[in-house]
Formats: C-alpha cells, structure tokens, sequence
C-alpha cells in the first residue's frame, strides 16, 4: 500500500474529493495547513509594523491506498487540483506498511 | 427646550450609533474569514465618513431650507447655524444639535447597510469614493423628501422611522450594486458558509437593542407614543424571529439561529415605517408577514441570477416594502390606513414605494458608473481569491 | 404620566432587553464547539418567543385583574386595554405600555436563565413546547405573586427586582429539568472545557451593563431610590467579582477569569431582591458573600451528581435565595429587616424562599413530563454526539 | 433634584461601565491568543477592585473636603454622607449617590487603560496591588485637583472629562510601567500580530458608544452642554478614524481596520477635555490632529525603544495632550482659549500637562518599586512564554 | 522504527493516550484533522441554500516508535479507540528512517 | 527522495525556516499539532474543577527533499531549532517514493 499525500489549494478541497470519489476511493483524511514555497506570501502592516508573511493557507489530502491504483489517481488528482498557477502544490508518494480498521480489525488492503 | 426629551434623543441617539458596530458584527460573520475585517471596515468606517460628510454638506441638503420640494439649501453646511440651542431646531423640543446628531446615526447606517450586497468583492477606495457621493446624492435626498420638507412627506406618506429613507434606499443601491459589481468569483461551485455565526447573533442583539433608539427616539420625545413605538418595535421584531424559523421549519426541517437573527432583522425592518403609527397587535402581523415574507425574498436571488452576498434585497428591501405598505393597511395611529378606512393611504405608501425604489436605484447606477471609470470598484482575481483582508488592507482577521 | 420616568423606564427596558443576547453568549462561552449555537438560541429565541406570549397572555395573568392572591384575570390578554396612555397601569406614573414592556424582557430572560442547566443536550422542538408552557404556568403566577398583587407580595415578602421572581424560579426550574434530563454523555469521563471564554467575560460585561436597567428601573422612577439601586448593584457586583476570585485563589491558587466574571453575575443575583431596600455598604456586604457562598454552591452539582451544566442552580438558585435572605437582614430603605429590628422579615423572606423553590420545582417537573411524553426532551445519542448545533439546527457555530 | 438630570446621569453611568469591557475586548484582541484571559482580566477585574476601592477611600481622597488644594478628606470614606439625597453633592442637581457612581466609573476605566503597557508580561498579584495603590494614590490625587477642588481646577485648567485625569495619568503611568517592566521576551524577534481584530473593532464600537456618556455626562446635567459635548465627541471621533487611516495610507499605502479603530481612539482621547468647550467644527479639526499626532505617536516606542505594548502611551498619551493643549487653543463654550483671545489659557493647559506627566509617572515609578519589591511585578521566563492565561490564571481562551 | 499513525474519534484521544502511555510510550503527536469515509456527513443550511458537508471532525495521533513494539501498541490503539460503530477510523504503519532529538543530538531508538 | 518532518516549538518556526531556506530549500508546509512528552503540560481550572491539559502547541514542519541533502538540513534543523530544554522536539526522516508537481507534471527531484 502506498500513501498518497496531496497539498494544494483550500478551494480544490471540494473538486479533489469528487475525483477521487470518481474513481471509487472510500476514505481521505484532510488537515489544513500553511505553505511556503514559490508562489510567495503578503505583507501585513499593524499599527505601522510591516511584517512579512511567508505561508499561505493550503490543505493536505491524505490517502493511503492499494499499490497499483496510485498512477491513477495521482492523475486524477494532478487534473482536478491543476489551475497552472505557482502554488497549485505537489503530490507526494511514501510507502505504507500496514492498515487496520479499528472498528472491524482487517488489515492490509481490506481495511481501506 | 425640553431637557426630558432632550435626555432621550441623546440616549437614543447613541443607541443608533451602536447599531453600525452591530450591523458590521451581524454581517462579518456571514462572509468567509479571509474577508472579515473587509466586511466589518465597510460599516466602521462609516461612522467616519459618513459623519463627517453628513456634518459638512448632508444634514443641510437634508434639512436645510426646501428647494421645491426636492432638496433642502446651504444654511446649515459645515453645521452653521446649528446649535446647543432651539434656534432653526427642526424638532421645537430639542437642541438643534441634538435633533443633527440623532439624524446622523441614521446617515451612518444607511450606506454601511448596502454593503451587505457587495461584501468580498469590492475595491475599499472604490467604497469610499462611491460611498461619499451616495450620501450626497441619494441618501440626502430621500431624507429630504420624507422628513426634510420634501414632497413625499408633503404627499402624505407615512415613513416613521425609515422604511423608503433607510431600507428600501439601501435595498435599491444594494441590488444596483450586486447587479453591477457581478458574482463573487466561485459564486455557485464553492461553499460560502458563514464563518462565525455567534458574532452575526451578537451583532443581532445589538441592532435590536440599537433599534429601540431608531423607532421609539423617532417620536422625538418621551411621550406616549415612544412607548408605542418601544412595544410595537418589540413585538414586530418578535414576531418576525418567529415566523422565519416557523418557514424555515415547515420548509426545510429545521428551525436555524442564522434564521430566527434573520427573522428578527425583517421584522425590524418592516415596523420601522409603521412603529408610531400602528398598535401593538398590528405590529405582530406585521412581524410575522415579515418573517415569512422575507424568508421568500431571500431566494429572489437564485430566481433573477444576482449575488446580493448578505441579503440585503431580500431583507431591507422586501421588508421595508412590506412594512410601508402594511403602514399603509394598518395606520391607526396619527394616521388612518386602509383598514381605517382611507384606502388613499395606502395609495400613497404605493407612490412612495415605488418613487424610493426607481430613485435610489438609478442615481446608484449612475454613481456606481462613474467611480467605476475612476478608480475600478472590483480588485483584482487574486486580490479577491486572497482575501479582502489582506489585499485591501493589510490584515488578517485571526492568529487562533 | 411622567415624562421623564417614562424616559427613564423606557431606555432601561432596552438595557433589560440587551441582558438576553447577553446571557446568550455568557452561556454561549461556556459550552463545547459543537454546541455553541444551540445554546445561543436558548436565549436569543426567547426573545422572540416570550415576547409573544407575554403580549398574548402572560403579562394578563401576572397583572391582569387579581383571583384569589394567585393569578390576574384576561382582561389585558393581547395587550387588551395596555394603552399610550397611563389608563389601568400598574405604575400611574408610567404608560401602561412602558410598565407592559418593561416587564416583558424579565418574562424573555427569566426562562432563558434556565438553559444552561440542560445545555448540550435538549431538543430544541421540546425546548420552545416546554418554555411556552413555563412561561404560563410557572413564570406568570409567581411573578403574580409578588407583583401583581398575589399573596406572596401581600404577605410582605420582599423583591426588589426578582430574586424570587427571576432567580430561584429559573434556578428551582434548572434543578428539575438537570435531574430529569440526566448527564451528558460522557459526563465525569470527558472534560467538559469552555470553548470561548472571552464570549463568555463579554457576556457578563452586557449583563453587568444591562442589570443596572434591571435594577435601577425597578424603581420605576428616575428618583432618588433608582440612584440607591444603581449604586448597590454595582456595588455588590464589585464585591461578588472580588470574593469568587478570593476564594479561588485561597482554595485552588488561582484567580481565573471565568471566575471574575460568575462572581460578577452571583454578585447582581443577590443584590437584585435587595436592591432598593439596603444601601451601599451593606450592599458590598451581600456581594462578599455572594461571592464566597455560589462558589461553594457551583460544588453542590458534584456532591449530589446532577449536571447543571452551566451552574444555573449555583449561582442563581443560592445566590438568589441568600440574597432574598440577606434582603430580610440588611433592609433599611422603605422596609426593615433584622438588623433594624424586624426578625418578621426575615422570617417572611424564609417563606418565600420555600415557597417558590417548592411551587418551581413541582410545577418544572410536573410541565417536564408532559413535553417529555408529547415530543421528547432529550435527543438521540448520536445527536448528542454530533452536537446540537448540526442535529437541531443543522448549522456549525465557527469556519475559522 | 432635578429628576431629568438624575436619568441622564444614571444611564450615562451606564454607559461609562461599560467602556471596561469594551476596552478589554479592545485590548484583548490585540494581544497573542495565549495572553487573551488575562488581558481580559486587567480590566474586567478592575470593575470589581477599582469600584471597592472607590466606595472606602478613593471617592473621599477626590471629593472629600479639600486640604489645602492637594486632597479630599476622609469624611466620604466608605461612601458616608453619600445618599440618595442632594446633600453633600457636589452636584445638586443630582443625588449624591448618581454623582459617586458617575465618577466611580471613570477612576474604574483609568487604571485599565493602563495595563494596554504591561500586557502579556506581568504577573497577576503584582497588578492588583500596584492598581489599588495606583488609585489611592495617583488617581484620586489628580482627580481631586481637576474636580474636586484642588489646585489644578483652582488655576483654570479645562479638563472636561478627564484629559488629565483620566488619559495622560494613565499614559504615564503606563510609559513608567513599560520602561521599568522590560520588554517582552522575544521582542524584536517574533511577530507579535493580533489574534483577534474583529474583537478590537468590537472593543472600539463599544468604547464609542459608551464614551457618549463619558463626555456627553460630563456635562452633569441633560443641557444644550450636553448635546454639544455628544457632537463634539462624535465628530472629532469621525474625523480621527478618518485622518488615521488617511495617514496610514499615505504613509504604507493601505487602509486597515486596526488604523481605524485607533484612530477612532485617538479622536475619543483627544476631544475628552475639550468636549464642553468647543464647538463642532473645531472638535472635527481636533479630531483630525488627533489621528495624524497618534499615528506619529505610536512610532515613538521605536525610536525610545521601550515595550508599550498596546501604545497606550502614543494614544492617550500623544492624544490627551494634543486634547488638552487644543482646548486651550479653541475653548470658546463656557472659557475662551486662545483662538479667542486668551493665550494665558494655552499657558495653563501647558502647565497641566507638564504636572500631569511628571507627576503620575514619578509617583508610578515608585509604587511599581514598592510592589516589584513586595511580590514581584514580572513573571518567570516560562510563565510568560507558556503565556498568562495559562500561569497566572489557569485557563485558555478558546478550544475551537 | 516505524510511524503509527491512528485516525480516529475526537473524543477517543485521551483514552488513546492512556493506552499508550500505559504501555510507556513516552511522546506522540496530534493534529486536528477532518475525515472522509463511510460514517458519512451532515446537512447543513445557511438561509435556505443547503450544503453537503461530507467531513467529520478527527483526530490524528502521529507516534514514532521501535520496530518491535509496533504489534503491542496498535492492538493497544485499537482497543482502545474501538466502538464499533462506522467511524472508529484507522491505523496506518509506515517506515521510518531515522529520528534525531533536537535537545541532545541522539539519534534512532534513544531518541524516540 | 526523503521526507524531513520536524516537530519543534511554535516560536522556532521562524528561525527554522530561514535556516532551510538559506540552504536553498524552496518548499515546506507547516502544520499546527499539539504535542505529548516529556515536557509536561499544565493544569487547568474551570469552576473549580481542575483538568490536567498534557499537550502542549507545537508546530510540525515537513519538508520532501533530494536524498544527498538530508544530513546537512537535519543538522541545520537542529541548529536553528535548539534551545536545550526540555521540548525542543524531534526530527524525524523517512522514504518517499515519489513527488508530482501538479502545476507542471515534473516528477522526482526536479518537482521539489
Ligand atoms: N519540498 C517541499 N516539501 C514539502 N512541501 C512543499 C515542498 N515544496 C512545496 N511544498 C508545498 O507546496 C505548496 C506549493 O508550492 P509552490 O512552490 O508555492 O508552488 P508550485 O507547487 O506550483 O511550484 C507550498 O505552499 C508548500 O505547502
Ligand atoms: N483510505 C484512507 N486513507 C486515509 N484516511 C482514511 C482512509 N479511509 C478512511 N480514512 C479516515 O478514517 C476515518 C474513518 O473512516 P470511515 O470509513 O468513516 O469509518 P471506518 O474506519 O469505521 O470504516 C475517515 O473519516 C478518514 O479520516
Ligand atoms: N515518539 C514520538 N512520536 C511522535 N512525536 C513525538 C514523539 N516523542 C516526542 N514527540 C513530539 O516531540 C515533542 C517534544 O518532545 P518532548 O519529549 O517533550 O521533549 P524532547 O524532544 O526535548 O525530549 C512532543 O511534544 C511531541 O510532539
């Protein structure tokens, strides 16, 4: 099993899903979280103090998923979150050892 | 002077000027985080600049010596000739101050009222531009018209406390303005849920509180018909909070806070033409028309296709329209409606209604038009998609 | 009528009024996340709700016509002959309407006290069903009782601003409904942590605020008696703030702001039967001892195992009733307690503590069942779980 | 006692309360999230001890009977002699009582305007004992000398509601506070954003509206005085919001909402001595200096290098003695400044101000050596870094 | 050493905790996050316009540990987040490299 | 390719980043969590009833890079990160199979 990791934009969260859906995935787990990369950030002045900030708002999907369906839908992810504009984010692949459902106890790709 | 009614429409004066934090309060939590202090800086700022242009030229369009009907002259521009005392006080009772301040608050609230129609898409110097010149050119006016000596009042319609001069003036432009500024980018595929639905419920307390200030401080006295005014205020705003969950309840399966805040609001916005003019039972179907009424107005915008962002169409003007023309039905007091048996009156309200609504929104189109060509009244895609906070203002509205 | 009373009493309605949004975020802090718009609309329907039936038929039965010293007559349901002018009103000096409607926000706040204790975990179909009725057969007699001209009130029992009346009643009313309710779910397992404290500190700050219109306006008149009333309230509040955090400080070694803020509210709990009859140093007297007294009351809850959630029966139901007794004590002002000479009063005061925590009681829990049998009172586990706020209302309190 | 007074004054008390919680909500906004509590907490708890305070000693300390133009008497102590009377008032139009209440509002707020300097850096014991010195022995002896008697009125300064008394006192107390405190860890390094600025412009909105009856009641009575003050503050209030986020926007290219809440302020702060003694037009150029003279003011820490961390010093500081050397440039209501002719006027106010400072900040300087040498005024490395809410008060803000 | 990973009911985390401190596990990590799966959403309405909202509030509780105690801890985790009912959510094991403790410097199992 | 993930204080994010970034790296993405170890948490009050709060905010920093720069950013992590107390938090590495940049459709190295 493989772990597909997804971080891009706040507002692809709902077309991300349906996509995945799509193709039958079952199961995600989203954290919102702060980027930083070369899309860059703003400046915000309180009170006359300039200070620069570097990390923008994205969110990261996570899916751990059987081995041979990961080319898949990383496609279809790349599709549904692409805009072509700095900051659309990267989708990470890492390998997953074991799963289990804590409500049944299956393991393995049973328990996706 | 009467130093009674003097203590009272200064009171009640600082009660209306409470309304507009509340007002940002109620819409602030209806947009999405990124655009909170956009949205609340819409009715801030107000306070400033609305004050300051009512002080300078506003309250003198407005009460100033009547030009035909239509507008009031220079004397009182830069608050000349008005003082701590009664001296050329439209309201005999109180200082000539007191009676500019109270009108005031209501000067503020109007204009930061509109920018519910156009929250989290709206250049801030666009605003301001287009805010100033709306207060010249719309709101004295109406002002003028109704309370100032002008020929709506002279016609004989009944606005006691603002339903043309506030609402419907504020619906119109609120509608010219959705029309004209387009649909927030995302507009029918992303979610746009409130984002912190407890500041807009503080901020419809507030307004209900302020609001006693508006109706009854509208009798310009602490007499017996504040107090009516007070109760049927109370009672309509009652109402409408009730019958709006009722729809929602019957209609959708659940009765919602945003509802019965929402509700509330209608209901105050159709009693305000009619406070001192109807008798508390009358104000309880009036607010429970508004509730229901209103709850049906807010889809008005799915049906014609325009993104009034916070309702103000569907709220301020269905509700004001409703309760100039239930004032029309239901007059009883000082005034005799339809079912006192002057039909005329209702006639009249009719006018009124339909003079405020063609009014307000054409000279806002225009005015829209021309700071449009100015300075641009919409930011950039990605000044939006970032936020207004942050592109118009340098800010974000949260460090949780 | 006089004018400046009704001034007076007309803007001190509106504070009364304001103490409703108020509760609603005290309580609104205090709960989980997930239920912090289920527990504003606890107080903010209420403004709509027992408004109406106020106007419909409670403010009748609690000063319409007396029967027998227990409930007033129909003669002023609907608002019937509740006129502008000073015709049939209680309070010569004021409008009937001004009195009508000063009344009515202690008839919106009172059932809305008795939310927190079943917080979290209450249908909101069974909580208007069961207030409705509440509000008719509880709320309405016993404020007949003491101001209507009904026994208690005859009998000489004191109440300067509804100790009786608005405290031990809703706190008597949370004791039944917390042990009829049962726990929350998860209850001595889960930590129960309030989600927005700063909501909460505001919301004692507009209760603070809104209490001296409570208090001073049960004068009735802008004299010299609503200065004393004023002055003991904040007095007394002063007091009950600083003796809470004493005592925490003392016994857990800390002064926290949640508990500024519940002295604060048990400090206005006490001091509201005694307001107008004690002065300013015996009012600090009974805020120090509020303040010590609820916060070993609030530990009540864990000796003997019901869930008043939100501390209703310990800082309403033992403030109110130590500050009705202190009120038999300390009374100097138009009355005499104990220290002036007069143990009766004291013993007066007793009765009508017993009085109202038993009729209260009873009476809850006898409306308890019925609702509970029509439409139920708790919702599914799953609901519950879920969070109110998505289950009744199908909304969420915060996007951030 | 003129009733009509009594009401204005009552609810203008009121109002002044409920500055604290406004100014609570304003500072606590803008501090970080860990250190929200207990910002709260600095002014909220205030409302309990500064009003205890007030009631045993600090009222007799301003307006006992006068010794020798530098102190009141004891015969006021624990609120003898103050009834619900016109005796012994220093008003007499009002009960005694209304007048304490009125002034105990103000020596509430003073002391919290303070702790805008210490925030998220002091440790709870420490700021109580300081603060009820502070009173006792700065407050009181300032408000004496410009109310209650003493030197300062004697020499004519104009102080209508508290320039002196209420904002350059705690402006210098708060730069003594900040110098000797140190700077907060991380000074310098970290970004010490707001956490909540929807909740400052709320704390601005309430400050606004409570501080109608800061000024407008300064008037004491409900005059053609007090509608002028409630115009003048309005409008130098507008037209400080304005000139703020004008600067600002000149100056870094955007508008903000912090901008315009603080200048807002600044308008507030500076107009407070001049209320009652200009007209509006002035109050609009007053106001106007004000948002410009704060916006510079707020930049001095940099350059002195000293941790004020919420610039109560560049606001009340920078904008009190703009306010009160402006009075004595504009004054032409009830005093003639030296527009009018009077240049010995501006001289006065200067002497004022230069007392004011010197002597509030060496008398704070060296209680705050007192306590710090008592309990400890700042607290260890970790509390602070784990934040106050947590080490000093045992809470969090918010579970969202 | 390996990741654990536990996805589960919010109100399940101090229970969690308890298993495992009980085991002795001496540190964890825990993120707010928001789940997709089969337990299904909610409805929500704002003035008449209903959302779907198809996530439900998690919690992740992130735990880095040696290779050996893997099978001890998630039979630990299971039972003690397990309710039976859709929703209990999921453990995932993935590989893990190396672990430094920024304080002394100490690497691989001293540093867990 | 590897995934960096740094576990450190909330106040440290600063620091940490304009280490990496002067080590040329061009992406990160930052998580708020709250942690559990060694470093204790506190206790809370509320009416009097005390809870014993274990986690204590942290922020987690995860970075995806080239195998060979491993070594040098984890030592440049722990530099900026240091403060020698209790807390400081840990740096954990683990394999990564693979990245996509959705903007471009790069993959591997080049799509960090
Ligand atoms: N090496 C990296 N490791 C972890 N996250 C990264 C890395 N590079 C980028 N990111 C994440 O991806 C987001 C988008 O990256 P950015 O460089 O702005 O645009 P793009 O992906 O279009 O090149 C960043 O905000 C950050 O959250
Ligand atoms: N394939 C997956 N990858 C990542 N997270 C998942 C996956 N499947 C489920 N989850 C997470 O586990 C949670 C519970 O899953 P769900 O299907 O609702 O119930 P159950 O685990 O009982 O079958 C989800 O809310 C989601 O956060
Ligand atoms: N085994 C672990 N797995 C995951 N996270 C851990 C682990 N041990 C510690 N942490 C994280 O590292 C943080 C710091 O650990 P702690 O034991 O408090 O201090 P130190 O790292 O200095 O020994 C914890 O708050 C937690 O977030």
């Amino acid at each position: 099993m493989k772990k597909i990791e997804v971080i891009t934009r706040t507002f692809k969260l709902d077309d991300v899903k349906i996509a995945l859906t799509d193709l039958g995935v079952k199961g995600m787990t989203v954290t919102e979280v702060k980027g930083f990369g070369r899309q860059g950030g703003h400046k915000e002045v309180y009170r006359g103090a300039e200070y620069q900030v570097d990390f923008v708002p994205k969110i990261k999907i996570e899916l751990v998923v059987e081995d041979e369906r990961v080319a898949e839908l990383v496609d279809a992810v790349r599709d549904a979150a692409f805009t072509g504009n700095v900051g659309d984010g990267k989708i990470f692949v890492s390998p997953m050892d074991e799963v289990v459902r804590i409500r049944t106890g299956e393991t393995g790709d049973e328990a996706i | 002077m009467n130093a009674t009614d003097n203590a009272f429409i200064l009171i009640c004066s600082a009660l209306v000027m409470f309304m507009t934090p509340g007002l940002a309060l109620f819409y602030g939590g209806l947009v999405r985080n990124k655009n909170v202090l956009s949205t609340l800086m819409h009715s801030f700022v107000l306070l400033g600049l609305a004050s300051i242009v009512w002080a300078v030229i506003g309250y003198s369009l407005s009460f100033g010596t009547d030009f035909g009907g239509i507008i009031g002259g220079f004397d009182f521009a830069f608050l000349n000739n008005v003082g701590p005392g009664v001296e050329n006080s439209p309201a005999g009772n109180l200082p000539h101050l007191t009676f500019m301040i109270f009108q005031c608050m209501f000067a503020v609230i109007t204009p930061a009222l509109i920018s519910g129609a156009f929250a989290e898409r709206i250049k801030f110097s666009g605003f301001m531009i287009f805010t100033t010149l709306w207060i010249i050119f719309v709101y004295s006016p109406m002002c003028h018209w109704v309370w100032g000596g002008g020929w709506m009042g002279e016609m004989g319609a009944l606005d006691f406390a603002g339903g043309a001069v506030v609402h419907m003036s504020s619906a119109a432009a609120a509608l010219a303005c959705a029309i004209m500024l387009g649909k927030r980018k995302g507009h029918g595929r992303e979610a746009f849920i409130p984002h912190n639905l407890p500041m807009t419920i503080l901020g419809a307390g507030i307004l209900w509180f302020g609001w006693f200030g508006f109706n009854a401080g509208s009798a310009l006295a602490a007499d017996g018909l504040a107090a009516n005014a007070f109760v049927t205020t109370h009672m309509a705003t009652a109402a409408g909070l009730l019958s709006w969950i009722a729809a929602e309840w019957l209609h959708g399966g659940k009765a919602t806070t945003l509802g019965a805040a929402s509700g509330a609001v209608a209901g105050l916005v159709a009693i305000t033409p009619a406070a001192g003019f109807v008798t508390p039972m009358p104000a309880i179907i009036i607010g429970l028309g508004a509730g229901v009424i209103c709850y049906g107005g807010i889809m008005l915008k799915n049906r014609f296709g325009y993104d009034d962002a916070l309702d103000v169409v569907g709220i301020h003007g269905v509700g004001g329209t409703w309760g100039a023309l239930a004032t029309g039905v239901f007059a009883s007091v000082n005034a005799e409606g339809l079912l006192a048996g002057h039909a005329n009156q209702l006639w009249i309200q009719f006018v009124s209604v339909v003079a405020t609504w063609v009014f307000c929104f054409i000279m806002t189109a225009i005015l829209f038009k021309i700071v449009d060509a100015l300075v641009g009244m919409r930011p950039s895609e990605e000044d939006e998609v970032r936020g207004l906070d942050v592109s118009q203002h340098s800010e974000t509205g949260y460090q949780l």
